[in-house]
């Protein structure tokens, strides 16, 4: 494997490409905050080693300078407009940058009135996808670290945002692996998918990472915290892994914006994401349902048509 | 530590016979938590609940559960019992060890196992059950009834002669509804308007009906024994305090060539008008449409020529607020049409019988005012395209109705019957005529129906052909209809001078959206649904809100005097009491730890769950929680289930309960 | 008449979740009719299937149960409407869920039975019993219970095969 | 003359201590992580990777029983777990960011209380410590006074050299007699040069001018503004070879259950929440700030030691890309400049 031959067009062909972004955003936030049309812009920070970018709240215009985008933006911000990061920002009108897969977030989070559209301006990013956990950064985005999710995203240009960021350069196909390993998964028998999974999950340490990072996971209280009644063990056993690991799936069916951001995070590299792509292939198969960068008023969860396949009910 | 006693019933042998009773008992009594357990052969006998009450007083009881039939045959007997001794009826629950258990297992062995595990499971749910009291409403006594035709008529006179203040609320200018355009009715052929306009007239002048007529649901808040509701009252152009009814405004009106919709189309009116001589109120209202003054701004003939001056050009729509305790929905309904219909429409039109553009093919409601002595041929049947009498009719039952090619599977049940009495009334007014039904089945449940139907066969010489009609088309100043009689199995061509069919009945235009108004369901035909088929057919789902009419399905005035009279009924018990006692098995909701995704207002069969806005002693807005309206809730426990973080909780069937029993399986 | 029991070597534990106004009762009209089956079945009564979280059938696995049945009334015969509507579209969810994560949906039986299908109530629990009972305990969830993180554990396999290997 | 050992010796020494019954945890797959586990030979030691987790849960598990309770007949009976059945054992191929953490850790269990679940796997326990050659832009355990050949908190110590032999030095008796029990494994030579250690990227840091700053800005805009970002999981404490937080809880029911004890995280917002509902740490800064006031103030306070051994992965780990190493960073500045 050659990472050099490899390297996506994105990122070899088109230098330039992440400097427009990074100008335009630039350029925007530094002009809503000077016209205090915002009260913060959530955008990205460079961090301090190569190849990272960390979330940054900004609040002036001269900070609002330092804003980058970068493949190295893997963070779905829409996280810090949620009720569980209450009290981080000041209470206003608040300018966020969103890649497709995080619009997706914000559109959910709309439709379960946590986020008001009439209180973010957002500034979406026409992109061409961001790292892989654990990836070689040095070279850029190759297809060797291009993260799993971005391989085959349909979302590389964001809808319905306030102001559109980027011309998106030419996009090469890349293999769906994480398809592939859901088509793996499925075509082993119950008894290796336990396996696998119980493999998968038995490393797990309960940091709630995966928790912490998404944007649905906004309750004040968790079900896996609640002690009266227990729902599941609170302490990391194999036992309770597995049972937090499937609620945690079933929380999310039907809501979860496919950002992947779980996956990303957790220190263990638990497959996560392969969990909530499942669930929106049944949900999409059953109900003809796909998170959508467009609020709708109820998931496939909390509706319902008196015709709904029932060939799995005696 | 729980302090609960366990009481094993033997059921005489039934449960005996197969469980171990002694010893389910006796294992009841090592259960942790269990302070007192035994046996006894008859618990629901008197002796049996006095054993029970006792235990309670001498062991300090905290808890109850009697194991032994079904809970849905003895709960309310030991809770009340339970009650007696001074325990909260919500803390005495039942295990099912005979229907569930010594009925249907044969080993002894396993089913005293069996029922010692039930014993288990349903400790643990006493151990965590709270006591609950009875939620209590308050109840407004005043009726909101929606639609002014016999229906709503019926049900607004029962309940404003009980006692209880009635609004009424008519779209149309008028009421009376469709029923005050019949010309005679079956199965008696009594004229429609002798029996409908005097009980018009009663509701103009009870003293407990408000009549809001010319007017609209604008928006209903609230819940059983509270609604609050907005009526939008349109102008009416017509001050109704200072008209006399003297019509001088109608006579002068120089507008007065305008089809009128109470004659289908066929008679004329004026701009400012009544829609029939026996109109309640009896106040002209301006159809600002059609009229010079309003299209033009010259005319103002009717105000320069009205004595009392109650023409008003300026008029404006109003909105009143009426408080009511409950909603009688009598909306009624609408016919169908053959005209070609939208592409995306699922109902479809009849091309082959020209989507209405043949003028001579006509509906029964047409039919109807053809041969009243109000309408627009004073009651001789001529028809529309020349005047003629026709000497040859064809009537065709099911047009639209049990045709689900044509977007409806229903029959609309009052066909056949006036289909029927269509014939009579054509053979005794063209006594050279001859009549053709064209039918699939007649159906005539009822009383007196089938001897009705046998009488325009047998005696009144209408022609029955089993079969329906493929095609009609115009020739010359005929119409050929071609069908098939399919019990002799040959084609039929009969060349009509008229044509009757039998529309199909529909639920009115907007009917979905005052349900959406109202918060109940409908079908997909836009019927209102009744909460259940066979035993709540007069209540909505929503509770406070009863149907009454064809606007829960096509019915004949019989059927739906009786169901107005039965939602009268319903009201009336709603306000026999002062205030309203509701299980209080109901949703709560955690304010703590609700984020308000409304997840559970999303799922809500009860539209039960509405926002509340959280604020601190300033003011400002802490938080928007859902809030669940125990007074409408109904206690599915949806929400629940879909809530992520468990935020709502129904009480009786709370996790900690649940969690408990599978704990203990 | 069944003067011989057949003796099984396990017995498998069936739970059910049914709602209190069609299943509960069709298991009622079961008794009242002295119908006979397999004795495995606890049953958990319920409101509505509209109130069962499908972390109770989670749970169920993981306290033992080697067979889950759900049930309740009929689409359109719902006592509150909606909520059978409502947990259909969960349970298929849940069902793929769990099925993706490798349990076995043979264990997971979904039924409408109404209060008038004593005898299906009867169909559904015996052949649900049959079917667990062939197929033998549900180990999976049992065998997660008892075990630890490797650090949490007193003795590890390989330290008991080391054990083993010396005497 | 040096002691030393080839690594197919080193893989023997393995397979001989796990025939002797003694555990074996040292760095192995497990898919596409390397964590410290148990090793069933030789073959399983992966020596070209930092493990994700650290070598903490040798003494201080992800989650472990420490008592059963169960009602019989009325009567609860308790039965406390058998720490006699912990296991000898010997930890091998840790760098010394993680063999340098249990010797810290041995002050707060062994302080006000002593918690033989910790003290019992320490004293049966032998740590082989190897020096650091891999490493990357988050290690800064040179700037918290350990190197990447310290061999603090090792029993015997490995030097990896050119040519795939380790130099091995006893540091403590318990490392002597793990050489002496496998004498035949070892060999005297002459130790050729070593593997180039890892680099470091930070400097050195101040840490008493650190801790003096810490002392006076409990309350600063410091930690809004690094931590407002944090989410509050707890990646960093639970993959740290220092953080030692733990919380114990009842699992069953009342009449028949488990307590255990398992990590917990002052990340967490649970973590310091009241019964009341009122919660001192009411967000997320203020919880950031006690990972930096514990590990560089209170435990120094108290112990005399920093509660932190550099290896970086908290830095590498964190969702947000808070790197403590910039924060330690900022703050020597700020300590130098006054």
């Amino acid at each position: 494997m050659n990472a050099k031959a490899e390297k996506i067009r994105v990122a070899s062909i088109d230098p330039s490409y992440y400097q427009a972004v990074t100008d335009a955003i630039r350029t925007e936030a530094v002009k809503l905050l000077s016209e205090e049309a915002v009260v913060a812009v959530v955008g990205y920070l460079p961090g301090r080693r190569i190849g990272t970018a960390v979330p940054g709240l900004v609040t002036t215009p001269e900070q609002a300078q330092q804003l980058i985008f970068s493949p190295a933006c893997v963070n779905n911000l829409s996280l810090y407009l949620t009720k569980a990061k209450k009290g981080v920002l000041k209470k206003g009108k608040v300018a966020i940058i969103a890649k497709g897969c995080d619009l997706r977030a914000l559109a959910g989070l709309m439709g379960e009135s946590q986020v008001k559209k009439e209180d973010i301006y957002t500034i979406g990013i026409a992109c061409a996808g961001v790292f892989g956990a654990n990836s070689d950064r040095k070279g850029g985005l190759t297809e060797a670290s291009i993260a799993r999710k971005c391989r085959e995203c349909t979302v590389h240009q964001p809808e319905g945002v306030d102001l559109l960021v980027g011309t998106l350069p030419e996009l090469p196909q890349l293999t769906a692996l994480e398809a592939q390993e859901l088509a793996r998964l499925e075509a082993l028998t119950p008894e290796e998918r336990w396996a696998y999974w119980k493999e998968q999950f038995s490393k797990c340490i309960r940091c709630l990472a995966c928790r912490q990072v998404c944007p649905f996971c906004y309750c004040e209280q968790c079900l896996c915290d609640k002690n009266r009644p227990q729902a599941l063990e609170s302490s990391p056993r194999p036992a309770g892994n597995t049972a937090w690991h499937i609620v945690r799936a079933m929380h999310l069916a039907g809501r979860c914006g496919g950002c992947a951001e779980c996956e990303r995070v957790c220190p263990m590299d638990i497959p996560l994401n392969l969990l909530n792509r499942r669930m929106a292939m049944e949900l999409k198969e059953l109900y003809d349902y796909e998170a959508s960068m467009v609020p709708q008023e109820k998931g496939p969860l909390t509706r319902y048509q008196e015709d709904d396949d029932q060939s799995f009910i005696k | 530590m729980s302090r609960i006693g366990v009481f094993v019933c033997h059921c005489g042998e039934n449960i005996s016979r197969t469980v171990d009773v002694e010893r389910v008992a006796k294992e009841a009594g090592d259960i942790p938590g269990v302070a007192f357990s035994c046996d006894y052969k008859y618990m629901c006998s008197d002796p049996g609940q006095n054993l029970l009450k006792k235990a309670v007083a001498d062991n300090n009881l905290d808890g109850v559960l009697v194991a032994a039939c079904s809970p849905r045959m003895h709960e309310k007997t030991f809770r009340k019992a339970a009650s007696a001794a001074g325990l909260n009826p919500y803390l005495c629950e039942m295990g099912n060890i005979r229907e569930h258990c010594s009925w249907v297992h044969e080993d002894r062995e396993e089913a005293t196992a069996k029922a010692s595990d039930i014993v288990k499971l349903m400790v643990e749910r006493v151990k965590k059950g709270k006591s609950l009291a009875p939620i209590t409403v308050p109840v407004t006594k005043k009726a909101l009834v929606i639609g002014g035709g016999i229906a709503g008529i019926q049900a607004a006179l029962d309940i404003a002669d009980a006692g209880h203040q009635v609004v009424m609320v008519e779209r149309e200018p008028s009421i009376g509804g469709h029923m005050a355009q019949l010309s005679e009715t079956f199965p008696t052929l009594d004229c429609s308007q002798c029996i409908m306009t005097p009980k018009m007239v009663d509701v103009a002048n009870h003293p407990n009906i408000t009549l809001y007529t010319f007017a609209e649901i604008e928006k209903v808040e609230g819940y059983i024994g509270n609604f609050q509701v907005t009526v939008r009252k349109k102008a009416r152009s017509v001050d109704e305090s200072k008209c006399t009814g003297c019509g001088v405004c109608m006579t002068k009106c120089p507008k007065k060539k305008i089809p009128n919709e109470f004659d289908q189309g066929h008679g004329m009116r004026t701009a400012i008008y009544v829609p029939f001589p026996q109109a309640v109120p009896n106040t002209p209202v301006i159809d600002r449409q059609n009229c010079t003054m309003f299209q033009s701004g010259k005319c103002g003939v009717c105000q320069k020529v009205c004595g009392p001056g109650a023409v008003d050009f300026e008029q404006q729509d109003t909105l009143i607020v009426e408080p009511v305790g409950a909603i009688v929905v009598a909306t009624g309904f609408k016919l169908y049409s053959i005209e070609r219909q939208p592409e995306d429409s699922p109902i479809q039109g009849y091309g082959e019988f020209g989507y209405g553009t043949i003028p001579d093919i006509i509906d029964g409601m047409t039919f109807e005012r053809l041969a009243s002595a109000s309408g627009p041929t004073g009651g001789k049947i001529l028809r529309p395209s020349d005047g003629k009498e026709p000497k040859q009719v064809v009537f065709i039952q099911c047009v639209g109705s049990r045709a689900r090619e044509k977007g409806i599977s229903y029959c609309s049940k009052v066909c056949c019957m006036y289909t029927a009495k269509h014939t009579m009334l054509y053979h005794h007014k063209v006594h050279d005529g001859q009549a053709y039904v064209f039918y699939m089945d007649a159906r005539t449940p009822g009383k007196g129906y089938d001897e009705f139907w046998r009488r325009a066969v047998e005696e009144e010489e209408a022609v029955y052909i089993r079969g329906m009609v493929s095609r009609m088309y115009q020739r010359g100043d005929k119409i050929v209809v071609m069908g098939s009689d399919t019990l002799v199995g040959v084609q039929v061509e009969i060349e009509a001078d008229l044509v009757v069919m039998a529309t199909a009945v529909q639920a009115q235009d907007g009917a979905d959206l005052l349900a959406q108004k109202l918060g109940i369901s409908y079908d997909k035909y836009n019927f209102y649904s009744e909460a259940h088929a066979k035993l709540k057919p007069v209540e909505c789902a929503t509770a406070g809100i009863y149907l009454a009419g064809a606007c829960q399905g096509p019915k004949d005035i019989p059927d739906t005097v009786s169901q107005a009279s039965a939602a009268a009924a319903k009201v009336m018990t709603l306000f026999a009491k002062d205030q309203l006692e509701r299980d209080p098995v109901v949703a709560k909701v955690n304010e703590k730890y609700c984020v308000g995704c409304l997840a559970c207002k999303k799922v809500c069969p009860y539209g039960a769950v509405e926002e509340r806005e959280i604020r601190d002693r300033q003011g400002n807005l802490v938080k928007v929680v859902a809030s669940v309206n125990p007074g409408v809730c109904g206690g599915c426990g949806t929400c629940q289930a879909t809530c992520p973080s468990k935020s709502v909780e129904l009480d009786g069937y709370t996790d900690e309960q649940i969690m408990a029993m599978i704990e203990a399986l | 008449m069944h003067a011989e029991k057949l003796q099984h070597d396990f017995e498998p534990k069936i739970v059910a979740f049914v709602c209190t106004w069609c299943t509960y009762a069709g298991a009622d009209l079961a008794g009242t009719s002295r119908m006979q089956y397999p004795a495995n079945v606890r049953v958990l009564k319920f409101p509505c299937t509209g109130r069962i979280d499908p972390v109770f059938i989670l749970r169920a696995f993981q306290k033992g149960a080697d067979g889950v049945l759900v049930s309740g009334c009929h689409p359109g015969d719902c006592h509150y409407m909606a909520g059978n509507f409502h947990a259909r579209r969960r349970f298929a969810a849940f069902r793929a869920l769990l099925g993706f994560v490798g349990v076995d949906l043979e264990r997971l039986q979904f039924s409408w039975v109404s209060a008038a299908e004593g005898g299906k109530w009867v169909e559904v629990v015996t052949e649900l019993t049959e079917k667990v009972r062939a197929m033998g305990p549900m180990k999976e969830f049992k065998a997660l219970e008892d075990e630890e993180q490797w650090s949490g554990a007193l003795n590890t396999p390989e330290l008991r095969e080391a054990f083993e290997s010396i005497t | 003359m040096s002691l030393l050992i080839t690594e197919t010796n080193l893989r023997s020494l393995v397979d001989a201590l796990v025939k002797g019954a003694t555990l074996v945890v040292g760095p192995k797959h497990s898919g596409s992580v390397v964590l410290y586990q148990p090793l069933a030979a030789g073959s399983d030691l992966t020596l070209d990777e930092l493990p994700r987790r650290s070598a903490k849960e040798l003494y201080f598990p992800v989650c472990e029983d420490i008592l059963t309770f169960k009602r019989e007949n009325g009567k609860l009976e308790v039965r406390d777990i058998d720490r006699s059945r912990f296991p000898e054992t010997v930890l091998i191929g840790a760098p010394p960011c993680d063999a340098g953490s249990p010797s810290i850790l041995d002050a707060v269990f062994s302080w006000d209380y002593n918690d033989e679940f910790f003290l019992e796997r320490r004293r049966k326990s032998t740590i082989v410590g190897i020096a650091c050659t891999k490493g990357d832009d988050a290690c800064f355990c040179t700037a918290v006074g350990l190197a990447p050949d310290a061999k603090a908190g090792s029993d015997l110590f490995l030097t990896p050299l050119l040519g795939g032999s380790f130099r091995c030095e006893p540091v403590t008796e318990k490392g002597q007699a793990l050489i002496d029990k496998h004498a035949g494994l070892f060999s005297e030579g002459a130790a050729g040069e070593p593997v180039a250690f890892a680099d470091q990227s930070t400097g050195k840091l101040d840490l008493p001018k650190i801790k003096e700053w810490l002392n006076g800005h409990f309350e600063d805009p410091l930690w809004e503004s690094i931590a407002d970002i944090c989410v509050g999981c707890a990646a960093c404490a639970f993959i740290c070879p220092a953080c030692h937080c733990f919380d114990i809880n009842d699992e069953g029911n009342p009449d028949n259950g488990t307590r255990r004890k398992h990590w917990d995280a002052c990340g967490f917002s649970k973590f310091t929440n009241h019964a009341s509902g009122h919660n001192p740490r009411d967000i997320q800064n203020k919880r950031y700030r006690n990972r930096i006031m514990h590990k560089f103030k209170y435990y120094d306070d108290k112990f005399g030691k920093t509660l932190c051994t550099g290896c970086g992965r908290c830095i590498r780990a964190c969702p947000v890309g808070i790197d403590i190493a910039e924060i330690l960073d900022t703050i020597n500045k700020k300590a130098q400049q006054g």
